[in-house]
């Protein structure tokens, strides 16, 4: 079992979030108990963010911790710079919490390596869909400001995933929590969530010792509001995707450019499976199919890619809805996939992300199975 | 392009058979002479986790009425535990099968070890029973799958 | 920064010709600027414009291809190959605005010692005069 | 090949096909002799075989294809070793090989000459539970897939009327009814004995009533009764009645005291028998009579504790002997006597008696053939200067598998591995 | 002299009953074409074999999603050609895929038209297209540009077919509605619409009126290169238009061009391992992960810009609203200027790197 | 992924099987039918039909037909391929046609006797045969490759299975390596003096072949020394040990197999609330008993006096353990018999639960104690202070009784440090942390590693005498795959990784049962390695990559065959 931790330390908030999580990362670099930072900064052009490895502290004064869009899924950000190993660097991960789910699920695919990196989550507002933001920039970092100065969620700005998000705060698996809903916009909470971040504290000589427990009635019952927008929109996601002609109807406009899977974290695939030379559609195949439908519309396959999807990834899916904003026409791709992903996570008695070590489902087995897979193979026994 | 009935409807099953438990019952039904239905094919595989989620798409949305997967009892995997995986694999394709209410019927999966000629026979009749009962594939009229 | 700016110079030398060349001037006890750094090749040919991109989008202050001279490669037509990316990569560095003027080809036979000094001595100087490249310092490439 | 590099194995079981299979693929020339018709030994006649309920055929069928498609094996069926003379490395073996009448290279097994068999016979392999013809296969899927007649019972053989029904029935002209039993010589190497064994008679205990009560099952008759190619193909229905039994009473250590050995593998069976009863029948009862739970090997408790999980009674009752059985109105009552004086009956629909291991019928006649001992309980007896070994008093050779004595697959393939050891090392003297 | 063909009824039905002609007569295997899929306005394109099914052919549809090259390129050989209704961009790709060896024009009667140009991806998912349809078709009739084609439709001079089997002429047909004009170019075409029921007359198609066109094309596309403005700018230029890249690669996979299995930049020669990154971070201080956003993108101008079509698919498919076609195309355009190349319009030329001239560009390595 | 001949001939060979199928499937219409089928346009096909293509001359036929046709691909479709699949790729083999460009088609099994309608039976074997002919097509040819082997062993444990094991390998083409912790042969024989009657009572055999080991000149014994490492596969594994005594690198050889013997230790009774005991009270355990009767002679209590009562307990740790240990009922009747000898008054109370006695002379010598006047008390429970026994016999109530000495039987475990060797060799331990069989039944002294053996008491609770056998048998099976001289022919129907589309997440390598994938840290791929591949093909239906081509089993071939099936 892991332990819960239960304290956190109250740090004063006069500065602005932003400012308070710089300062404190700062802190760290400057003590060296870190040598980089992951963390999102503006681009130059000031249109988008990137994610950026800081070495140089100076750096960290133009990051902006909490980003008001996610145009890179933070754990594929990670991954690139530690799926070779861990490494001599000793690295802190800024991230929303679906990309540190993410992140912890890359970690049981070998993708990411969390030896030597912290990860430090943060209440998150959510985050604005990325053709909003666009359209004016200026606007966008305005309705995030006021967003991240709200202590329930806003839902009418933000991705739809967001809206529906019941996992926006403190995870058993981040390192180190900064708790932005606290009990006054006054303060922020520091929670250490791991040996790991209660080590990081300790070198800054903060100790955990205020009780969290106003933070997290606060953010449970967030999160019950939450879980019932959640259930209501799945409601009505549900019929989107029941049965061919829906998913037909759904996918339709599909231009198959799959940026849907290139922008998924957990797709981690160099190359899909569906793109592959061993799942292309061949030309039997295709010669049969139109035989006996009379037609067939191209490019063939695009169900079968999303079907496909669901099947290899739904059980690690973070539903951070990357996949919506890259969706060139608006399908809602993300919201589809959490659907499916939590159902399936449900019958696998698998919650993505949320344990580390855990063996992803396919990779492991049960002599007696659970309840949920019995139910499934019912009829091969016998 | 004729839709078929489900009067006159000759369905297309495909049967993926480990090579150690099934296909051997397939054979033992086959000495025995037992009356088969013809509609099923048998796709021979070492083990049955050799089976991946696309093999299952592919021959379903190419237009196959029906899957039958067949594999050793749990336990009994001439490859150790393949079949362990096999059965995660095949439920969590099921599951999605049944979140997206696609037929989930179609697709069955059946422990026959080698002795089991008789099951053999039941299962493949019985699955071809149920699979013309349901009648042809949706998805052959369909131009997306 | 009162220290004098070395440029990192990779060079792309093709075994037969440049890379003979090159050595040819060490035999001879000649010399030739130490920012040049030979990576040897088979062919001129094997240098992938992306190569090249890569070495200046990393950071390379110039980046010279040396080979053999149209009608004298190794592999018969290796070089004109090299010719054309050549040709095209400039091409696209110039349309982006990017300074072609950091990559180089030359064409230097196993003989011209005297010549591979030269190219990279000039090229050297070249570098020199453009200074630092920017892509070195850049955070967002 | 020279002939000391050739080995005969007596038993195509599990032990001896092991061996074989062992040997041919070190390149040794074995000949397998095989009283039966059909390999496979007593392990093919279970459904699953215990504690991991692998499926026997599943587990055995590919081993059984291999010793018949494998050059280096000689399959010689319905033989018996009759003489064995000289010494290790080079032995003369005269071998009674009886007339199968179906040629196993022409006939191809597709079972056209049983229908017009005009004679109906019990099938002792399946325990007497089914019929069979004069021409047969002892059971669906035996190997080799070819019939063999038996000459008592054919009419044309045995002289009691002229009938040609199969060899017209025959496509392939595999049948020769004028084939006649042959007296083979052949020199071998090594002998290595994988006989087997015989279940233990439940008819000489007479308070158990076997013979005379139909619910009453040898636990090998249960084993074919509960076989998918088994005479019901797996259906458990009772003898005659055709229902399924709702209450089953397994008596262990049947023969024990008799016999003054523990045969090691009762309980295991009988716990496996348990559990598929359970498994068919969720509703019945099934109660376990024991005297001591005997369970030589690591895993082996595992699977009794799975058993015991299962439900099921476990009774205590230090021996069988002391067990009545009775018929009355179609139930059987089992009376038992526990040591502590306190009687109980229970009634139920069927009794499974878990018979001892004997050895085979024939392991005095074959021993003294081979000029190899036995011991007081009649199993082949090893080098007695010895300790954990598979040779027997005779140099070149061994014994293995349940001819040794009572034991499970586990250990006796572990004795055919051993003695593949020894045996390959004769001939390879001077390799040594 | 070119074979005319001329049916009384509208262009699109015109098309489609050439389509149906063709495939009841078993002279194709089977026609490619855009079909309607639904009553809500989708559509899709298909492989039919079925005449009943050519029903709800659009060919004339103005909406590319996906470059029908790529999809050509991917159909096997049938028995008999399939007639394919593509736009002229299309065609161009599918030729410039064909030097490639991934796919045969003999595989296809290949049917373009003079295109008007096509809707941006947002007119469908805004669910607009049956409104502006007839605005589209009007300024077709009248030979101009319609307000709702997409940018890089509006900067293309390239809208009259290059080796097209029949052309069907629209641009600029006042009787659209009415009449159905059909230029056959080849022997091809004449043996395989033999019989078809049209007057038939000889003629060609009049190019001298697109000249008009032609020129206000060309000067929006100088227009819009040059607001691209990155020649000035270098590198930061480079960083300010491609910093908000996500690196999805979507531009390549819709990309008719790039026809790799597996990009080479998604190779596993681009990953970096830790020590490279430390590395990065010395001289830097700072480092965008995932790395190499304007590697992957200087790397694939590198790769296909000299065959760039300029259909603009990147552009559309672009998430973070890049206008990655018209930097292609701007680049593209000098680089197949190099060697007098001009993607697409002759399939017998190679293209440029797998060919090279003895005498030419001497002044590089030349010092 | 097809053949690299460029044009294909294939060669279709419908058997009648006599009457067997030629009744019930109509042949002609299948050779009418099969060439006309537009994708084979291209291809040379070539359809027959033979009366029975398993005989001899069916055999000929085939041969012939395979060289005047120079056919690049054949399908024979016939009865069951468990029944000839051997006889035609023999038949492949003479003909020069590489096996893996043939397939066998069942449509007598699968077609002909199943299906009563001639018309629909035709036809299911139309679509059996095309799919076999359309997937020929994408076979590529694959060939048997041949590995030299060591023929040379490693032993792990001096004691009597490794010593066993050794005498039985060793050889003068054989090198055994014996390598040993302690500082001398014989393990836990060196605290016995006598055996079970059934094994002969003296240990004189042991003695002998500890001496005969340390004479072999095949036999380099390694003592104070534990395996450093061992990679690699059956016929080739390198081996470095470490010498324990000053922590430096020992010897490197290689080896072509390895037998672990690393033997048992007792459980601690002191784990145990039950038992508990101190030193210097008068309960012993079994171990402490078999070093007393070899030290002194005979068995005393501490005051050297002999005792007048012993109370043995059997099944000490039993059920914490999960598992019976085999033996000790047995040498606590030898303890009996001992003490009976040693004194004829003894009283002796045998507490124990279930009497297992699974060889044959067992039960002989436990009646023979029985009557010699032993009380042997069946217990559902028994609880000691000292040498005060509170035992509940089964059914009865709870009793006690004092006796001079108390003698425990603890349950085997496997000796220390056995985890570790188990995860050296990345081989499984069974639930009850003994190693696990390859197979319990037909590979019982086999690991999931071909080439590692498992024997004596680290593969489970064992008495001498099965120790012994489970050396031999190790030995058989390693002297019939390592021949000296001769190569082996691993599997060549195994899977494959293509390093440019594996992202090493390391699936594949998590759920092969056979260890055949390794982890290329350099490139960050997964390998298999194709000695220890044995082709079930798991890999390749978990690979969310589809980097893992399972050879023969390739999903192109697989997919043909669905298409073909569905047309």
């Amino acid at each position: 079992m892991k332990k819960s931790y239960t304290k956190g330390a109250k740090i004063s908030n006069s500065k602005g979030s932003r400012k308070t999580i710089l300062n404190f990362l700062k802190g760290l670099l400057k003590k060296g108990s870190l040598d980089a930072v992951l963390i999102p900064m503006r681009v130059p052009a000031g249109d988008s963010y990137a994610w950026v490895l800081i070495k140089d502290k100076k750096l960290l004064d133009d990051a902006n911790p909490i980003a008001p869009i996610m145009p890179v899924q933070g754990a594929n950000a990670l991954s690139s710079c530690t799926k070779k190993g861990k490494g001599n660097l000793k690295i802190a991960a800024l991230m929303r919490p679906c990309e540190i789910r993410a992140a912890i699920e890359l970690s049981k695919l070998n993708q990411v390596n969390l030896e030597s990196v912290t990860l430090i989550s943060y209440d998150c507002p959510g985050a604005l869909p990325m053709s909003d933001y666009l359209q004016d920039p200026g606007e966008g970092e305005k309705v995030f400001d006021s967003l991240l100065k709200k202590r329930d969620r806003d839902v009418e700005s933000v991705k739809p995933v967001c809206g529906i998000c019941d996992n926006f705060s403190i995870l058993p698996a981040s390192d180190l929590h900064f708790g932005l809903s606290a009990d006054s916009r006054d303060n922020i909470l520091l929670i250490p969530n791991s040996k790991k971040g209660t080590g990081l504290l300790n070198k800054m000589d903060i100790k955990p010792s205020e009780d969290i427990s106003s933070w997290a009635k606060n953010i449970e019952e967030l999160k019950k509001v939450q879980e019932k927008k959640r259930k209501e929109r799945f409601e009505y996601v549900k019929d989107m995707v029941e049965g061919f002609d829906s998913l037909v109807k759904t996918f339709s406009a599909c231009v198959g450019c799959h940026n849907c899977e290139s922008v998924c974290p957990v797709c981690y695939c160099r190359q899909c499976y569906f793109e592959s030379e061993t799942a292309k559609p061949d030309i039997e195949s295709i010669l049969l199919k139109t035989k006996n439908r009379g037609s067939i519309s191209l490019p063939a396959d695009r169900i079968m890619f999303h079907v496909g999807r669901m099947v290899h990834m739904s059980l690690s899916c973070v539903s951070c809805g990357l996949c919506t904003d890259a969706c060139p026409v608006s399908i809602p791709v993300a919201e589809l996939f959490s659907y499916v992903g939590d159902r399936t996570q449900q019958t696998f008695e698998y919650r993505s992300g949320e344990e580390k070590g855990e063996p992803i489902p396919m990779k492991t087995y049960r002599k007696e199975e659970t309840k949920g897979i019995n139910e499934l193979v019912k009829g091969a026994e016998g | 392009m004729k839709p078929e009935g489900k009067d006159n409807f000759t369905p297309k099953i495909v049967g993926y058979l480990c090579n150690w438990c099934t296909y051997a019952a397939a054979d033992m039904a086959g000495s025995s002479k037992l009356e088969i239905a013809p509609e099923l094919t048998v796709i021979k595989v070492m083990c049955s986790s050799r089976i991946d989620f696309n093999m299952v798409l592919t021959t379903f949305f190419n237009g196959a009425d029906g899957i039958l997967i067949g594999g050793c009892h749990p336990g009994d995997c001439h490859y150790d535990k393949g079949n362990y995986y096999t059965r995660r694999r095949f439920a969590l394709f099921k599951d999605i099968m049944k979140i997206l209410k696609l037929d989930p019927e179609r697709l069955q999966l059946s422990w026959i070890s080698a002795s089991e000629g008789n099951r053999y026979a039941e299962v493949v009749n019985s699955f071809t029973e149920k699979i013309k009962k349901l009648g042809p594939n949706p998805l052959n009229g369909n131009p997306y799958f | 920064m009162s220290k004098e700016f070395m440029p990192k110079i990779i060079s792309f030398l093709c075994k037969w010709c440049t890379y003979s060349g090159a050595d040819l001037a060490g035999t001879n006890r000649m010399k030739y600027p130490p920012s040049i750094l030979p990576l040897r090749v088979m062919c001129s040919s094997r240098v992938n414009p992306v190569f090249l991109i890569k070495s200046f989008l990393h950071g390379a202050d110039g980046v010279l291809i040396g080979g053999c001279h149209p009608g004298d490669c190794h592999y018969q037509s290796g070089n004109y190959y090299t010719r054309r990316r050549f040709a095209i990569l400039t091409t696209i560095f110039d349309s982006l605005g990017l300074e072609s003027e950091r990559l180089k080809l030359s064409w230097i036979s196993a003989a011209e010692g005297t010549k591979f000094v030269r190219v990279s001595t000039e090229f050297n100087e070249k570098i020199k005069s453009m200074g630092e490249n920017p892509a070195k310092k850049k955070i967002f490439l | 090949m020279n002939s000391k590099d050739k080995i005969l194995v007596i038993g195509a079981g599990i032990a001896g096909m092991e061996a074989s299979l062992l040997l041919a693929n070190a390149g040794r020339s074995v000949l397998l002799v095989e009283k039966l018709s059909l390999t496979g030994g007593n392990t093919i006649k279970n459904e699953d075989s215990f504690p991991n309920l692998e499926c026997s055929t599943c587990m055995i069928a590919p081993i059984q294809q291999d010793i018949l498609q494998n050059p280096n094996i000689e399959v010689m069926t319905l033989s018996t070793v009759k003489k064995v003379e000289g010494e290790a490395g080079n032995f003369n073996v005269t071998i009674d090989k009886k007339a199968r009448y179906v040629s196993l290279v022409d006939c191809i097994g597709c079972g056209m000459c049983y229908e017009p068999c005009p004679v109906t016979l019990k099938n002792e392999w399946e325990e007497n539970l089914s019929e069979k013809k004069a021409i047969y296969v002892p059971c669906e899927g035996s190997l080799p897939n070819v019939p063999a007649i038996d000459p008592e019972h054919c009419l044309q053989l045995n002289g009691k009327k002229s009938c040609n029904a199969c060899v017209e029935a025959c496509m392939f002209g595999a049948i020769d009814l004028s084939e006649k039993d042959e007296e083979v010589q052949v020199d071998v190497g090594a002998v290595i004995v994988a006989t087997g064994f015989d279940m233990f008679d439940a008819g000489k205990i007479s308070n158990l009533g076997y013979g005379k009560f139909p619910g009453v099952y040898t636990s090998m008759e249960f084993e074919r009764l509960f076989a998918s190619n088994g005479p019901t193909s797996g259906e458990l229905v009772l003898r005659g009645g055709g229902e399924s039994p709702r209450s089953i009473a397994i008596i262990h250590c049947v023969g024990r005291k008799e016999l003054g050995y523990c045969s090691g593998v009762c309980c295991m069976d009988s716990f496996k028998y348990s559990h598929f009863l359970k498994n068919k029948l969720p509703d019945a009862k099934v109660y376990n009579i024991y005297s001591d739970i005997c369970l030589p090997n690591k895993t082996y408790q595992i699977f009794y504790n799975k058993i015991k999980g299962e439900g099921g009674g476990f009774i205590f009752q230090s021996s069988p002997e002391d067990i009545e059985i009775k018929e009355s109105s179609g139930k059987l009552g089992v009376n038992l006597t526990d040591r502590n004086g306190a009687a109980e009956s229970l009634d139920v629909d069927m009794v499974i008696l878990a018979c001892a291991i004997v050895p085979g019928k024939e392991s005095e006649n074959l021993a003294e053939s081979l000029g190899i001992e036995l011991d007081g309980k009649g199993f082949f007896l090893t080098r007695k200067e010895d300790v954990g070994t598979v040779e027997t008093s005779k140099a070149g050779i061994f014994v293995v598998g349940c001819a040794e004595g009572p034991k499970d697959i586990q250990n006796s393939v572990i004795q055919a591995e051993a003695a593949v050891g020894k045996a390959i090392l004769i001939g390879e003297i001077n390799g040594k | 002299m070119d074979k005319v063909l001329k049916i009384d009824i509208s262009a699109e039905k015109g098309v489609v009953e050439l389509l149906k002609y063709l495939l009841q007569n078993d002279r194709v295997s089977g026609v490619f074409t855009l079909r309607k899929t639904g009553s809500d306005g989708s559509f899709d394109y298909a492989l039919i074999t079925e005449p009943g099914l050519l029903e709800d052919a659009i060919p004339l549809h103005p909406f590319m999603h996906v470059n029908a090259g790529k999809i050509l390129s991917a159909l096997p050989s049938m028995r008999k050609p399939v007639a394919a209704v593509i736009k002229p961009c299309e065609l161009r790709s599918f030729v410039e895929l064909v030097k490639r060896s991934q796919g045969a024009l003999d595989d296809f009667l290949l049917i373009s038209y003079t295109c008007g140009g096509s809707f941006p991806y947002k007119t469908t998912v805004k669910g607009q297209t049956d409104k502006l349809l007839p605005e589209f078709w009007k300024a077709v009739k009248s030979g101009l540009d319609s307000d709702s084609i997409r940018p890089t439709c509006r900067a293309c001079e390239y809208f009259v077919p290059m080796n097209a089997d029949i052309t069907i002429s629209l641009i600029g047909e006042k009787d659209l509605d009415s009449k159905c004009s059909i230029f056959l170019h080849s022997g091809k075409s004449e043996s395989m619409v033999e019989g078809f029921k049209a007057e038939i007359s000889k003629g060609e198609l009049d190019l001298s009126r697109f000249d008009s066109l032609v020129k206000k094309r060309k000067e929006q596309k100088e227009k819009d290169f040059k607001e691209l403005n990155i020649q000035d700018s270098g590198l930061d230029g480079m960083i300010d238009i491609f910093g908000k890249c996500i690196g999805c690669h979507g531009c390549s996979r819709i990309c008719p061009i790039c026809h790799c299995i597996l990009c080479d930049f998604e190779s596993c020669a681009y990953d970096y391992d830790t020590s490279m990154i430390e590395n990065e971070l010395l001289g830097r201080g700072g480092v965008r992960v995932p790395t190499d956003t304007i590697l992957y993108q200087i790397g694939r101008l590198s790769h296909m810009s000299f065959s760039c079509t300029g259909c603009g698919l990147c552009t559309e498919v672009c998430p973070a609203d890049i206008p990655v076609s018209t930097i292609f195309r701007k680049t593209g355009e000098k680089v197949a200027g190099l060697f007098d190349y001009v993607p697409g319009k002759d399939v017998d030329e190679e293209i440029p790197v797998t060919i090279f001239k003895e005498e030419e560009l001497s002044e590089l390595g030349n010092d | 992924m097809e053949s690299k001949k460029t044009s294909s001939k294939i060669g279709v060979y419908i058997c009648e099987c006599g009457p067997n199928i030629a009744d019930n499937i109509d042949i002609d219409t299948i050779i009418a039918r099969l060439p006309s089928l537009e994708e084979y346009q291209n291809k040379e096909l070539v359809v027959k039909r033979y009366k029975l293509l398993c005989s001899n001359e069916g055999k000929e036929f085939l041969e012939n037909e395979i060289r005047e046709n120079e056919f690049t691909h054949l399908v024979v479709a016939a009865c069951s391929p468990r029944d000839h699949d051997t006889t035609f790729i023999n038949v492949c083999k003479k003909t020069q046609l590489n096996p893996y460009l043939y397939k066998m088609v069942n449509i007598r099994e699968q077609c002909a006797w199943i299906i009563p309608d001639k018309e629909k039976a035709t036809e299911k074997a139309i679509r059996y045969i095309r799919a076999a002919t359309s997937r020929v097509l994408k076979q590529s040819e694959l060939i048997e490759k041949q590995l030299d082997i060591d023929p040379g062993v490693l032993v792990i444990g001096g004691g009597i299975s490794g010593i066993e094991t050794a005498l039985s390998l060793a050889g003068k083409e054989r090198k055994v390596y014996l390598v040993e912790k302690s500082s001398e042969l014989g393990g836990k024989m060196n605290m016995f003096k006598e055996l079970l009657p059934r094994q002969n009572g003296n240990r004189d055999i042991i003695e002998k072949k500890i001496e005969e080991v340390k004479k072999n000149e095949s036999i380099t014994i390694f003592l104070e020394t534990e395996l450093e490492s061992a990679v690699g596969f059956l016929g080739n594994f390198e081996i470095s040990l470490k010498n324990i005594k000053n922590n430096q690198p020992g010897a490197e050889f290689t080896v072509g197999a390895i037998v672990a013997a690393t033997g048992f230790r007792l459980t601690d009774t002191g784990k145990l609330a039950q038992y508990k005991y101190s030193k210097e009270s008068e309960v012993y355990t079994s171990l402490e008993i078999e070093n007393m009767i070899k030290r002194d002679g005979k068995i005393v209590l501490k005051s050297g006096k002999e005792p007048e009562s012993v109370g043995l307990i059997h099944c000490v740790g039993r059920e914490e353990k999960g598992y019976c240990s085999q033996i000790c009922c047995n040498y606590m009747l030898k303890f009996i018999s001992f003490l009976q000898q040693q004194s004829d008054s003894i009283k002796i109370k045998d507490f124990y639960r279930d009497m297992c006695l699974p060889h044959k002379e067992d039960q002989g010598f436990f009646e023979e104690v029985k009557n010699k006047g032993a009380d042997f008390i069946r217990i559902s429970d028994v609880k000691i202070k000292g040498t005060h026994v509170e035992y509940t016999p089964i059914g009865k109530d709870k009793k006690e009784v004092d006796v001079d000495m108390v003698i425990l039987a603890p349950a085997m475990e496997p000796e220390k440090g056995t985890e570790e060797l188990a995860e050296l060799f990345n081989v499984p331990l069974s639930e009850t942390n003994f190693f696990q069989e390859e197979h319990q039944q037909l590979n019982p002294v086999e690991t999931s590693i071909e080439g590692i053996f498992i024997v004596g008491a680290c593969h489970g609770p064992a008495g001498i005498s099965e120790s012994m056998l489970q050396a031999q048998a190790a030995s058989g099976k390693i002297s019939t795959r390592l021949i000296p001289g001769k190569k082996i022919v691993p599997e060549v129907k195994v899977s494959e990784i293509m390093e440019d589309f594996c992202m090493g997440c390391r699936t594949c390598m998590d759920i092969c049962s056979y260890g055949a994938i390794t982890f290329d840290g350099e490139l960050s791929v997964c390998v298999v390695n194709e000695a220890i591949c044995r082709g079930c093909g798991n890999c390749a239906g978990s690979c969310p990559s589809g980097a893992i081509r399972a050879k023969h089993f390739t999903s192109a071939q697989i997919y043909q065959e669905i298409i073909e099936a569905i047309r």
